[in-house]
């Protein structure tokens, strides 16, 4: 079980700001939970289709493709920042 | 050091002084208000609703003045943000850095913003009369948080 | 625009937010304060006196201020620098420069300050148990001239 | 006759703050005007010799060591500054 947080756009476009996912033992780091949620169909094929730019948090940390999710895990996604 | 997430505004003489008093020899003190605007890509702006992702905008914050107090030689650095719904000419944010000669002062206090830019997850929603709209990052701030 | 040598403080947080409101679209908002350190050259600092020349320190000012408006799009720019016996801890000099965006804010704002120091006809004497001194210029000051 | 100001330093070292004088036929630039001042005696020989750091303003705009100096100007003498 993973917590995923969804911000800013992302919240608008999936409708929901959180939720508490299962997920299957092969989604062992962010690029395959980005390809596991946008094999979910519309919203979230469009929004996490390659080429959109969506920024990924482990954590709190500012996560890579490679960065390994472990249940437990808080995992947001969001686009870039546009504070300041 | 001190870092603030806060829907109140904030008063920039006040803040200046405190942080000016909280250390001995300071000789420069350099600081930054951003403001929002009335007009962002020629559109009139209403309102601007400044969201963030509570704990980890504190944490990214903290970090961006860890790391400033590493590259340069200063005493104090403050960092203020607002966040909820701001209306054009409010602050929305504030860096003060304090330090012995203004170099060191003023370039942390610009890394600080460049770094806040790029790095610090708040996000921005403009009401214009058109409607609501996410604000896009830019290019040119990736570019001057890279200078670094 | 606007250029003050005076002998009376100034209030920064006053100063900041009548320069933004002489102007719409102020989106960014640099402001620099010198303050008069405890400690200059491993000496105490008892006071400082600042002396200036009466006509063409403003005149130099204002074109320091001129000079700045030509390479930076900013609104607005203001500096106010005090005369006479200060003591540490004291406000000496303030620089706010407001702008579309914080690029050029801080840059006009660290350009006029390192003028300023090097062009602006000011000098300082401290006052240390030792006796009386005037402030020698630093080779430091016209470097960070020199960078504009 | 032009109206001399030293300030700063240069105001301590020669004892005051102003003076009026009637210059030479052949003082007719800042360089002229330094070395016909040196020729005073001390402390002006030690305070302008060469390699001491003097400025010098006509009419208050920074000169150089040609700039020429007329009757009715105001020439000011000054260490470097040290303001801000």
């Amino acid at each position: 079980m993973v917590r995923l947080v969804y911000l800013a756009r992302l919240r608008d476009a999936f409708g929901t700001a959180a939720e508490s996912v299962d997920l299957p033992g092969n989604v062992g780091n962010v690029t395959a939970l980005l390809e596991w949620l946008a094999r979910r169909g519309e919203p979230w094929t469009h929004e996490l289709a390659p080429g959109r730019a969506v920024r990924v948090a482990v954590n709190h940390d500012i996560a890579g493709p490679g960065t390994p999710i472990r249940s437990g895990d808080e995992i947001a996604l969001f686009p870039p920042v546009t504070g300041g | 050091m001190s870092v603030r997430v806060q829907q109140e505004d904030f008063d920039v003489g006040r803040e200046i002084a405190q942080l000016r008093a909280s250390t001995r020899g300071v000789g420069a003190v350099a600081s930054f208000v951003g403001v929002v605007r009335d007009l962002n890509d020629a559109a009139q702006i209403r309102t601007l609703t400044l969201e963030h992702y509570p704990g980890m905008t504190e944490k990214a914050l903290e970090r961006i003045v860890v790391e400033a107090r590493q590259r340069w030689d200063v005493y104090d650095i403050l960092v203020i943000h607002r966040v909820g719904v701001l209306k054009p000419s409010d602050q929305i944010v504030l860096v003060v850095v304090t330090s012995a000669h203004r170099g060191e002062a003023f370039a942390a206090c610009e890394f600080v913003m460049d770094y806040l830019k790029t790095r610090a997850p708040f996000w921005k929603k403009e009401m214009t009369p058109d409607g609501e709209r996410w604000v896009e990052a830019r290019a040119s701030d990736d570019e001057a948080a890279a200078r670094w």
